[in-house]
């Protein structure tokens, strides 16, 4: 309804991150997982280092490396060759074959081939999974999450109708969306752990992207959620899915195993983390524990102390559907006022909203966002920032000009206080900038 | 000396081990260890320029970004249109940091990044269509614009489009030229191939196409510099000081017409012999511009390249050179004075692409850094044969390495700095080895030159120099953590 | 030793803050307690409104109204009058009487008074102290370390010699410095509660002065630790100081109570961190958690992120004496050179450092900074930076310019981080504006 | 209407009863009800400018902080000591907000605070000597400055420091104007006194002692603005559209040579009555200088003012002064109309210092907003007379009182706004009551003239408006949390 579009055949100063990238980022939230790109070697090299240089990390990721003559006559030998080295060599438990346009508008059908490879090499013991993404359709949040679900269905199918074992009443699955960090899934999983429950995460980008030390020559991933807690998940009380791009997977399990989910497609801000506190203590019988109770207090208290510097000011924000949303409802919280909200594709999500929102580029938020205050996006949003004067906050994919976003927590009291703060003080600059001139130097 | 070759040669051969019969016997071709022989005659049984293998990460990249990323993009009064769906566009923005100056949207695009976004009618209905409607945006759009090149992504080839066919009714219509690329990601084993093709349009479309007003006997063109962190500034200022005249950059911070006029150059010369030498061939070939290469990384190499140029023209020249070689030597003097007690000593690997495995050798040899093994992601038979007399006895040279094969080499030569691209740089972090990103300066630069020898020297000494690898190492402060 | 001074007869762009003020900074920290400040009605005024500004929250502090007259016949009249309205009123468990230089110059012994008054209304059961801080001796440390002392005294003392009760094994005392925000303190506390240990903080300013919203009318404080806590700390198993000045109130302890006790100077960084987990866990005998483990490891791999943008960069930092010493040796530890540090006084830890020390104010942090990249100091320094173009780290006090500097974490591993990753940014859009001019605009 | 009345006093009653007997006595005089007769007579028997009581902490500062905070430091050309331990330099340091023009060390010295630091030793052997070398000291380092104030805090006065002599000696010796101001805090009840010793230090070394070059007849002073965020150049701006001619400005942005001309004005127009009608009736007792109040908060207020000071002059003035007002209506009818459905009957409490409980009653009520409660820190008599007519029946008025009494008046009275003090902010938003500062406008203004109106009508929305606000008393929220 209030989705709109620019008419412009050509992008300029793209927001869309193809999400075939978004498929590879989810496989870094599984242990000992690799991404195999099946397409170009250049469709590898390019998403592994976009994804480095956000990370600043190791990713794990490989490729068939088709070339044209391979496109022409035979893929498939490509990617039996790239399996069983990657198999030989490193013994992965998990392999998700990411499908390219090379391969989608080739026509090449990879998965009839995963599924007699997987039967003939069984005891080999790896999950391979295929899941095409070609990048002409949707965008990162939408690769994400179709590889979790292409995770979440194998999973299942694994388990081949048996039972799933006997239910664990404390034990909850989490679905993390695509738009947050691993220092954002590391809080997450604290404040559910912190209502008494077992926290099973997928993907768990907390534990393989946040930054850690171990070594090892591993080309896999070196974190994330193992293989084996995600068969337990089939036994868990609940599924919590951040991000209303999570709802299919969550959906899965319920078809699957008659798992209940709840979805928060708010993620930002006081009142998001109201809803999830209150659900979490009505799921659990256990109150809200005294640190977030805290939480909460010094959170509203930094709201007042920032809504005068908020008041007035207006924004635009360039994001993945979830993210811009949920960005919109902690904006509109803090009293801005949104001159423009720009997604890269359309959601359901997006079609239901009451917000309009725009399926555009940042060169749209640019034209959208003259005369605002901040301007939300990814870090190649920095010189049209520049250009309309607005201040710029980084969020979303990629930010590789920045260090440290990759652990910035903008989720619960404490991530929302956080970016309350943060964002306080550039308005806070920016009106000090303006009065410069007529000052002192 | 001898046994040290014979234990680099265990070295390499027990790395291999891990690997399957074929591929060990495959890869085993992809190294070899420097001797006295090497040196001097420079010939070698490498193999390189090879498919990459399935299933084996390397760092290589694609024809696009060869020709995208690298030769067009920095080219900045034309609009390049990343033609295809949109992860490509996306991809290559904003990574090679070429600076150029000018105002944005009058005689500078290069802040822009443009994209057809391919969506599934597209792929269906093919995208000809919308390729002309693109056109006539972008003229509309950028008006100012002095040309379009079209950099094709995988899906254009396939699909079948004619894109040359679009290009020709396009440049008609709104009478700006409009240069087709073949540049589909799938087209050869590397970004090298890319570099070739993006070197034909510019052949095809560009080159020898207009006139330059008044020629000069001392017009030179830059060949094969990027100005990455602004290396093309650093060296063009040299040369002017030498009293030559630059009339083109190709093509960092260049323009459509330096790409139309180079060959008007009384000599061409070229930095980044791989990605451009066949510009200089097809110069000399159709135009008879004698091209020759040169090396401005660190003093000693940019010194003997300087006089080496200045031999090229009169005396007049020469003198003007010597007199500034006298007026640098003493700033680069103060430099390795300040630099070279901290360095010396420190054992470097490269991987990098381009020129720079060779090219940079004088630079670190210059603050006293041993070179210990080097190589090429993409590079070709001519490129180690320029390389093997550069480098010490014993030094180990590979190409295409894998990750798998580059770390267990850092760890086997114990080695200080390790020099490569932004996808190897966390590895070795997490080794504990000091490493520099060398394809775009790790948010630095320039190199090149002796300005860019002031900030090169400095990087070195602040990444091999930080507390902080001591504080990884110290083992008093990882028993605490555990 | 390299303890030196600039030559000159005035101040100009003071960075010494009133001891009084620090006086006042420690009583905030205590349950239902209100520094009384006894002087005229503008020290009062003055210090309320400064740390008001600074941590945006009600700060608890009472003036004796002194006029000219009353100085010259009979403070303690004022005095009285003040004590008998605060107790009748409000009923505090605790009055710090802080004596300014108007009292001390005009030779008022009121510590006899209050003796003599506390004997005499006993039965009201409020604690009353006096700390006499005028403003010509020391800063803000001092005032803030001599009312610990002056209450941790007053503790002991009303124990009166009797034993202290069972020791409690498992009981800390942790003695916060002065530079320290409410953030840092929360933070301090949960790191030894983790090790398994009871913590009693004085003074705590993590529960008064974090920003919460508790009502009511009380112009007393509404956090901090409770005087009958307060009674407990001589039971404890040894106590913690952070900062070299509050080594005195440590000491106290320990001859007081036999308490050993451990002062860490160093409160910044990655080594600092390490020193005190590797105390608490020797301590504890329970080994690092998790969690910590994590954060370290987090921290370390942020500082590989980083090392290249501090690397060959330069700061100044003018700050509190224990401050200063230790966001040096963070500083050094990220590789940074040292134009130059400045603190307001001379002190014990000064005397004995390595670093080169200059006793000044931000005018000479001007004169020592010159080309430095990065400037950290109170808020007063922004301009100074400003003029010599140097990023500006806003720490120290005031800071009442920005929002939620008072909540910021810069201790523990992930206060460390926080710190990496926020100078870290600094410099990169430092080095990025550097270049713009040569760029596309 | 006198059950209103009524109940009001009931109101009052009811929050004193707190205190034991003599204290609710003496507080319960320092409260009145607006009424009828108030209004007309303007007189009332409210108590003011009394000693403030140990132990009820007023909002109020001291002498210093009236003369240094206030009067003197917004002189931008001169350096102000703060004389004698570094505290109340530090405090009184970047307060106020004070704008001014000019570039720092040549013509403007605001960005700097100085202060002579005392030390023990300079208490036990007095500062006169050091005070000496202080005002050497600053010409050396600060050669243009035109002069320097010695603001004395409290033990200069103690120790028996002779500043006068020390000022008369330095005067001579380094040539420009230094002025002893005898500020000490333990003088007086509150900061009040503290502008009037300023303000007599300025009688007594610059009022009248230079020449003004050219007088004309439209030439008139702003007295008792001190620029905050900007209101003395949204003043002055409307007077010179108004064709007169602003010769100095007491004492926001202005100079030292300021002060020594003023009494050339053809009429000096006071907008902060409290802290320098003594400069008024000074200069009109000396030198006949007729003077006036007026109000530049609101548009009502301010075209009342514009045509009040037109009067004072000729038909050319006055023609200018109507054109101006039809001019400037027409936004401001904007203005209201834009903020005023959104403002409309929010009730509003005040204690503020200077003129702002009176003079901003116009501009609250411009925006429909209703005081219902008001009051100065340090209000004397004549504030209270001026005050009474501009308030409507039924308001409560109130003299320095405590913070209990205002918090519950505040609950009582279910007010929609606060304007008080920065000290008094955050009990208020602890309270859920939208709170301005309105001391130095809460890092906004200008609020004076048209143009501070557009940013006061604004700033009063944004604080009434926030949704925070709900956030906050939202009950199914709070039961969240619980």
């Amino acid at each position: 309804m209030t989705v709109k579009r620019f008419v412009k055949p050509v992008s300029v100063n793209p927001l869309t991150v193809g999400p075939s990238l978004g498929g590879v980022l989810a496989v870094q939230g599984c242990y000992r997982a690799i991404a195999l790109l099946h397409g170009a070697q250049g469709c590898a090299a390019f998403s592994k280092s976009l994804l480095t240089r956000h990370f600043r990390d190791t990713i794990a990721v490989q490729t068939s490396a088709l070339q044209e003559m391979d496109v022409i006559f035979d893929a498939d030998r490509n990617l039996e060759e790239a399996l069983n080295l990657v198999i030989a060599k490193h013994r992965p438990d998990l392999i998700v074959v990411i499908g390219t346009e090379l391969t989608d508008v080739s026509g090449t059908d990879y998965s009839a081939f995963i599924r007699k490879y997987t039967r003939e090499q069984a005891s080999r013991g790896c999950l391979i999974i295929p899941v095409i993404l070609p990048d002409f359709n949707g965008s990162l949040e939408l690769g994400y999450s179709a590889v979790v679900e292409g995770i979440v269905d194998a999973v299942i199918q694994g388990q081949g109708g048996r039972a799933p074992g006997k239910p664990a009443a404390g034990q909850i699955n989490l679905l993390p969306g695509s738009c947050l960090t691993p220092g954002d899934v590391m809080e997450l999983k604290e404040i559910i752990s912190d209502f008494g429950f077992e926290v099973i995460t997928i993907p768990d980008l907390s534990t393989s992207l946040s930054g850690h030390l171990l070594t090892g020559f591993s080309p896999l991933t070196r974190g994330g959620a193992p293989l084996d807690d995600l068969k337990q998940m089939l036994r868990s009380r609940y599924t919590i899915a951040i991000g209303a791009s999570m709802e299919r997977p969550a959906r899965r399990l319920q078809n699957a195993a008659c798992i209940p989910y709840q979805v928060f497609s708010g993620i930002h801000g006081l009142c998001a983390t109201d809803e999830l506190l209150a659900f979490l203590q009505q799921l659990s019988g256990v109150s809200v524990p005294l640190r977030y109770r805290w939480q909460r207090e010094n959170l509203l208290d930094s709201m007042l102390d920032a809504h005068f510097h908020y008041a007035g000011s207006s924004a635009v924000a360039a994001l993945e559907p979830d993210h811009v949303l949920s960005m919109a409802a902690w904006l509109k919280e803090m009293g801005v006022m949104i001159k423009g909200l720009v997604a890269p594709c359309e959601t359901q999500l997006l079609k239901e909203a009451e917000q309009e929102v725009w399926i555009g580029d940042l060169d749209d938020a640019e034209t959208l966002g003259k005369g605002a205050d901040l301007w939300i996006s990814n870090c190649h949003g920095r010189k049209g920032a520049a250009r309309i004067r607005a201040s710029f906050l980084a969020a979303g994919f990629p930010v590789s000009d920045e260090l440290g976003s990759y652990v910035n927590v903008s989720v619960g009291y404490r991530g929302a206080m956080d970016l309350v703060n943060r964002v306080g003080n550039m308005l806070i600059r920016r009106e000090e900038a303006r009065h410069e001139d007529r000052l002192c130097q | 000396m001898s046994t040290d070759l014979g234990s680099k040669q265990n070295l390499i051969d027990e790395m291999l081990e891990v690997y399957p019969d074929k591929a060990r016997k495959d890869r085993s071709k992809h190294y070899e260890i420097n001797d006295e022989n090497l040196i001097n005659c420079g010939k070698c049984s490498i193999k390189s320029n090879m498919k990459s293998r399935p299933g084996v990460m390397t760092v290589r990249g694609c024809a696009y970004a060869g020709s995208k990323g690298v030769v067009w993009g920095p080219i900045k009064d034309m609009v390049h249109i990343s033609h295809g769906p949109v992860g490509c566009g996306q991809y290559s923005w904003g990574t090679r940091r070429n600076y150029a100056t000018g105002t944005l949207g009058v005689d500078n695009f290069t802040a822009m990044q443009i994209t057809s976004d391919f969506q599934e009618k597209d792929i269906v209905f093919g995208g000809d269509k919308k390729l002309e409607e693109i056109c006539r945006e972008i003229k509309e759009m950028f008006p100012l614009a002095k040309g379009i090149s079209i950099q094709s992504e995988c899906p254009v080839g396939l699909i079948g489009d004619d894109i040359e066919a679009v290009a020709k009714k396009m440049t008609a219509e709104i009478g700006i030229p409009i240069i087709p690329v073949r540049c589909e990601g799938f087209r050869g084993v590397s970004q090298s191939l890319g570099h070739h093709i993006a070197n034909d349009a510019i052949r095809d479309f560009l080159m020898g196409r207009r006139e330059l007003e008044e020629c000069g006997p001392y017009d030179v063109s830059i060949i094969g510099d990027y100005n990455i962190g602004g290396d093309a500034w650093a060296s063009r200022i040299l040369l002017e000081e030498m009293g030559l005249r630059v009339i083109a950059q190709w093509s960092g911070d260049g323009s459509i017409n330096e790409l139309a006029i180079a060959h008007k150059s009384k000599l061409n010369l070229i930095h980044c012999f791989r990605s451009m030498n066949y510009m200089c061939t097809t110069m000399e070939r159709e135009y008879g511009v004698p091209w020759m290469e040169y090396n401005f990384f660190g003093p000693t190499k940019t010194i003997e390249s300087l006089r080496a140029i200045a031999d090229r023209f009169d005396d007049h020249i020469r003198d003007n050179c010597e007199k500034m070689i006298e007026k640098y030597r003493i700033q680069m003097d103060a430099i390795i004075g300040k630099y070279r007690p901290r360095l010396e000593g420190k054992k470097v690997m490269l991987l990098i692409g381009g020129l720079r495995p060779r090219h940079t050798i004088g630079a670190y040899e210059d603050l006293g850094m041993e070179i210990v093994a080097a190589g090429y992601e993409f590079g070709h038979k001519d490129d180690y044969t320029r390389t093997f007399p550069d480098l010490k006895e014993g030094t180990i040279i590979y190409d295409d390495p894998s990750a798998y094969e580059l770390e267990e080499l850092a760890q086997k030569l114990d080695i200080d700095l390790m020099g490569a691209g932004v996808k190897e740089k966390y590895v070795y972090h997490k080794m504990g080895i000091p490493f520099r990103q060398m394809h775009s300066w790790d948010y630095s630069g320039p190199y090149h030159g002796f300005d860019g020898f002031k900030v090169f020297a400095r990087d070195m000494d602040m990444t091999v120099n930080s507390p902080v690898w001591d504080l990884l190492k110290d083992p008093q402060r990882k028993a605490v953590s555990v």
